[in-house]
């Protein structure tokens, strides 16, 4: 599905990604975890288009996509969420999911300005269909800003399911949940994302990680250092001394 | 030849004075990153006030000078508290507007209280030009080529070697480490306003009295010329401020004599739009302006 | 020497901090760690006066500091190295030790200098760059650059937010030599750190913050390196037997106090 | 007597509706531009000229002005998109400038019945008299000019609940998040500065029929700096916005006579205390997002 080879990115002088090769196989759930600063909402960054690799490749369906705009990956079937939530906050919750309807193939020029038409009555049924499963739908007519932040993890989550991506790039979809919060949101993954396409989670929490997927990958200064099933990869001594900070020289 | 080099000198006494406007405009953005368009209004009320202690007290020329700084400054600081300070953070075009409207009232209360619109404003100095050569000078665009150069070096020291210097290129180089250090970042933002507002105002009495009368559409001036030689250095540098109002008067000199007069502001409009258009950050800027698109990109 | 007791604070209607209780003693490094978003960063924002807390209160040497100004804070003595150093790119070094001493320039100017050399005796590498522009310094020297700005300001207690984020393992290893080095010489450190291992090296005191609460208290060795990890890093509830409701709030007071 | 003012305040709150909405449109796409009269000055021009020298009937004329300012700002449009925030504003700034002081020195005059009609430089366009050649009396006037609002409001109505008026909102909110949903930016905000202009445009084309005598001077900076706080009082929530701000400007400031010598100092610092408390207006999304579920609600209780 998605195959990544040789990918450098850096910022100001420092390396962000360094060398990175990664491929992803089709349906596969892939954990991808790394201290503060390792690279991974980078590599996310580079996947969609936001930030141009320097060097390097990124293919998807044996496809090149690396020198795309952000939008034209979009459209071939990528979605992602954000770290530190993205979402209208001036337009309503279900707004905030229908929007991902706009740059859908056989949304042309007509359904741009009228939304009488059938196939337009059956989008809106899909995303009420997605609010109901995240749990969204009472609240569909708030305003999306005024939403506690575990409600607009799970909004971000519908938009990014409304366009049915093949590939699908959550990050940290579980940040500042508490326990609870973040066994739902596995369990909502696990049952209603992952199902049927090819996913990529970027997460500290190992509950959810273990909940989801069957493959972990471990960042350092921008490079895998790791990758593998995730149980042997959490015993990895490379990984323990990432997170430990031992220098590796002297380990 | 003798055509161009001339021009060429009197844009740069012309230019000047653009430079000391863009040096206010500058100062202001540099450390709030917000466009103070009623800038140039602002210094036009003081050059107002200027002639109205010219006019009740037949004041002379140090006098006027004096009332139309004092002029300027405090209706910058009426504009900085009302369109700056009590706009909430990150708002910088919603200042940009309030900058805006701010003009026209001041407009307007100059139109009422001066009816006639344009009025005397007594000169500086009256003396015949001076010849040199096969070029001549003016001896008003000369003081006026002095003060500038000598509130620039004045402004260097203050930036460079004074410890409000400090805090204020702290502040426009990181306002959130400068709180760390203790700066009083509220404070410094409103003396740079000061600052700004006094620069103008100097500036406003050598354009004004060497112009011999002021209009309220002095403010409209004051404003393009200094927000064009400011974009044309690149926003929030001194020595782009220097160097755009240079060009500027460079320029509209040379299309005034090649063109003719009509043509001045539509060249000096047209380069702006070619700056913008090809190369935001002007001649100084580039650099700041790639690292706030950077920082705009950032997810 | 900084007691916070029930700070809560909020982005927008983003609950960042639900009433935190921590205790910095005199003299020694005591250090906070947490998974992302847990609030460290907001912790450290509102201590420095940035981030007006919704609740609770800070204080100081025993007087009362929450709600102060930044410029307030820095002259009771507390100086913050930011995360991500926030050293000024267009100023060269010497000038942002200048500028680290803003608040005595005016009256204390032989001092000041006095300070930049005893500054320039422990960083040497900043003495050789003393007239370089602080953006075309690398990462570690940025640190170090926003370490020593910090010192300019005298402290009594330096915070520091993050000082390993990004740098390579060897720098990480001075920056820490540092941090033990200026706690031996008498400055009470108050540390937000990622790399765990090399925190609890330097700890004498450390917390743990998880979802904006503090969940654990104690010494280095109370808890084993390998759970504070995972914990702090790896987002591993405390009470995995514990029903799931109870997992949100974990009952500080059955925790080993300090 | 009474009646030919109130006719003639009612035409100008009409007309200037058009700048005023065509301000909103790019506030809703989250940029400021200060030149929108630069669009309803081409487009005054243009249909002058083509009524008055070409001598085309007025519908087209108006539809030739109305084309003429969407071409105008298809060309503004391509080089200066990607500017963004102040840039964008400060070069809407300049291109309106430069669209003035050319008319200020553009001549082309023509002879029509022994007489020179055209534009001439700084003294103006005169005689644009389609309307008294025809026949049509201010009160028709005013009923085409608030026929055609009428029109362009509706459009703006079906705009604000369709999926193209969504990706305006979105691009005013987050350009990089609209980009994500895959939406090309920079096409959709080329599309709404060229509806922008064409809105402008018909407004210009109006007034110049109106006033039958256009001169640069009318379209300077002050005339877009009016347009665009009008959006910013009425609010940027709905299209009403805009013409509740016209309103409240020309239709109460302009006839509360104690005010009439200072109305620029009461309407500049009402606008500066809005920006202060509700900075996206009066009606802003907020706002409408409350009007909306009370309707709603009302709805449900008939029911």
């Amino acid at each position: 599905m998605l195959r990544i080879e040789g990918l450098r990115r850096s910022f100001g002088g420092v390396a962000a990604l360094e060398e990175l090769d990664l491929a992803v196989a089709d349906g596969e759930v892939m954990g991808l975890i790394g201290p503060n600063g390792s690279g991974k909402t980078t590599l996310f960054n580079v996947i969609t288009g936001v930030h141009q690799a320097d060097t390097g490749r990124v293919l998807l369906r044996e496809e090149e996509i690396t020198r795309s705009t952000p939008a034209r990956i979009v459209r071939q079937g990528i979605a992602r969420t954000f770290q530190n939530l993205r979402i209208f906050q001036r337009m309503s919750v279900r707004e905030n999911v229908w929007v991902a309807q706009h740059s859908l193939p056989g949304v042309g020029p007509m359904a741009l300005m009228s939304n009488r038409s059938a196939a337009e009555r059956a989008r809106k049924a899909e995303v009420d269909r997605l609010l109901d499963a995240v749990g969204l739908a009472d609240r569909r007519n708030v305003l999306a800003g005024s939403l506690p932040l575990p409600d607009q993890r799970r909004l971000e989550l519908a938009r990014a399911l409304v366009r049915s991506p093949a590939l699908l790039l959550l990050d940290e979809p579980a940040g500042g949940m508490t326990p609870a919060e973040t066994a739902e949101m596995a369990a909502l993954i696990r049952d209603f994302a992952v199902p049927g396409r090819t996913c990529i989670v970027i997460e500290h929490k190992l509950d959810l990680i273990s909940t989801l997927c069957q493959r972990l990958c471990v960042l350092n200064f921008g490079r895998k250092i790791a990758d593998g099933e995730p149980g042997r990869v959490l015993e990895h001594p490379e990984v323990l001394e990432a997170y430990l900070g031992r220098d590796a020289v002297n380990a | 030849m003798v055509d161009f080099i001339q021009n060429c000198l009197d844009g740069i006494m012309l230019g000047s004075s653009y430079a000391l406007l863009a040096i206010g405009f500058t100062l202001i953005f540099g450390v709030m990153r917000r466009l103070n368009l009623s800038y140039g209004p602002s210094i036009m009320v003081g050059a107002f006030v200027g002639t109205l202690v010219y006019l009740e007290f037949k004041a002379n020329a140090v006098a006027i000078a004096a009332a139309t700084v004092v002029g300027a400054v405090i209706v910058g600081i009426y504009v900085e508290r009302l369109c700056f300070r009590a706009i909430r953070r990150g708002a910088a075009v919603a200042s940009m507007v309030s900058s805006f409207v701010i003009w026209m009232q001041l407009e307007e209360i100059v139109t009422v209280v001066f009816p006639d619109r344009t009025y005397f404003f007594p000169p500086m100095v009256t003396a015949d030009p001076i010849d040199l050569g096969p070029f001549f000078f003016k001896v008003e665009n000369i003081v006026m080529f002095a003060v500038a150069a000598v509130m620039t070096v004045l402004l260097h020291w203050l930036l460079q070697y004074t410890r409000f210097g400090l805090a204020l290129r702290a502040v426009s180089e990181n306002p959130r480490a400068a709180l760390f250090m203790g700066i009083n970042v509220g404070a410094v933002m409103f003396l740079a306003f000061v600052i700004a507002s006094a620069f103008g105002g100097v500036a406003a009495y050598l354009i004004v009295s060497a112009d011999g009368q002021i209009t309220p559409l002095f403010g409209l001036w004051a404003t393009f010329k200094g927000l064009i030689a400011m974009m044309l250095g690149g926003m929030g540098s001194i020595p782009g401020a220097i160097l755009g109002g240079l060009l500027l008067g460079v320029v509209e000199a040379q299309s005034i004599w090649y063109l003719g007069t009509e043509y001045r502001d539509l060249s000096a409009y047209f380069l702006l739009f070619l700056f913008l258009v090809f190369r935001p950050g002007g001649l100084m800027g580039q650099l700041a302006v790639e690292r706030e698109l950077a920082a705009t990109r950032r997810v | 020497m900084l007691e916070i007791d029930g700070i809560a604070a909020a982005y927008g209607n983003i609950e960042a901090l639900r009433g935190v209780d921590l205790l910095v003693e005199e003299g020694g490094i005591t250090c906070l760690l947490g998974p992302n978003g847990a609030g460290k960063t907001t912790l450290m924002m509102t201590i420095a006066g940035i981030l007006k807390p919704r609740r609770g209160t800070i204080s100081f040497l025993d007087r009362n500091i929450t709600g102060m100004t930044p410029s307030g804070v820095v002259r009771r003595g507390i100086a913050l190295v930011p995360e991500n150093r926030l050293v000024f790119p267009d100023m060269n070094v010497h000038e942002n030790l200048v500028a680290g001493a803003y608040l005595r320039l005016g009256k204390r100017k032989s001092q000041v200098q006095q300070d930049i050399d005893h500054v320039f005796e422990r960083f040497p590498r900043l003495q050789e760059r003393s007239k370089q522009m602080a953006g075309t310094l690398s990462g570690g020297e940025q640190q170090m650059l926003a370490v020593a700005r910090a010192l300019m300001a005298r402290p009594k207690l330096l915070m520091m937010d993050e000082p390993s984020l990004g740098l390579a393992p060897l720098v990480v290893e001075e920056i820490f030599r540092i941090i033990s080095d200026l706690n031996a010489d008498g400055t009470t450190i108050f540390l937000v750190e990622q790399n765990a291992h090399m925190a609890l090296q330097v700890a004498d005191h450390f917390f743990l913050l998880e979802q904006g609460q503090v969940t654990f208290s104690g010494k280095p060795g109370q808890l084993s390196e390998h759970e504070v990890i995972q914990r702090a890093y790896l987002g591993k509830g405390p009470q995995r037997n514990q029903p799931a409701a109870d997992q949100g709030r974990p009952d500080r007071t059955t925790l080993p106090s300090g | 007597m009474d009646d030919i003012y109130l006719i003639t305040i009612l035409s100008n709150i009409g007309m200037i509706s058009f700048i005023a909405l065509s301000a909103y449109l790019l506030l809703v796409v989250g940029e400021i531009s200060f030149g929108q009269q630069a669009f309803f000055a081409v487009s005054a021009y243009g249909s002058g000229i083509a009524t008055a020298m070409w001598g085309w009937p007025i519908w087209l004329g108006l539809l030739w002005g109305a084309l003429v300012a969407g071409a105008a700002a298809l060309v503004v449009a391509i080089p200066t998109v990607r500017l963004r925030g102040l840039y964008f504003s400060v070069a809407t700034l300049a291109f309106a400038e430069m669209v003035r002081l050319i008319f200020e020195i553009f001549t082309y005059q023509v002879e029509i019945d022994g007489e020179l009609v055209g534009p001439d430089g700084s003294d103006g366009f005169r005689d644009i008299r389609a309307i008294y050649d025809s026949n049509v009396s201010a009160f028709e006037y005013m009923l085409i000019i608030y026929g055609l609002l009428a029109v362009v409001l509706i459009g703006f109505l079906i705009l604000e609940r369709s999926r193209l008026g969504a990706i305006f909102r979105m691009i005013g909110e987050d350009p990089m998040l609209t980009e994500m949903q895959g939406l090309n930016v920079t096409k959709y905000k080329i599309l709404a500065v060229v509806m922008a202009g064409i809105v402008a445009g018909i407004g210009g084309a109006l007034y110049a029929h109106l006033a039958t005598y256009v001169e640069p001077k009318i379209f300077n900076v002050m005339l877009g700096v009016h347009a665009l706080a009008y959006g910013l009082i009425g609010g940027l929530g709905t299209a009403f916005g805009p013409l509740i701000g016209v309103a409240i400007d020309i239709g109460l400031l302009e006839s509360i006579r104690a005010i009439s010598g200072y109305r620029m100092i009461v309407f500049g610092g009402l606008v500066a205390v809005l920006l202060i408390v509700r900075p996206r207006g009066l009606l802003d999304e907020a706002a409408m997002h409350w009007l909306r579920g009370r309707w709603r609600g009302l709805i449900r209780a008939e029911n």
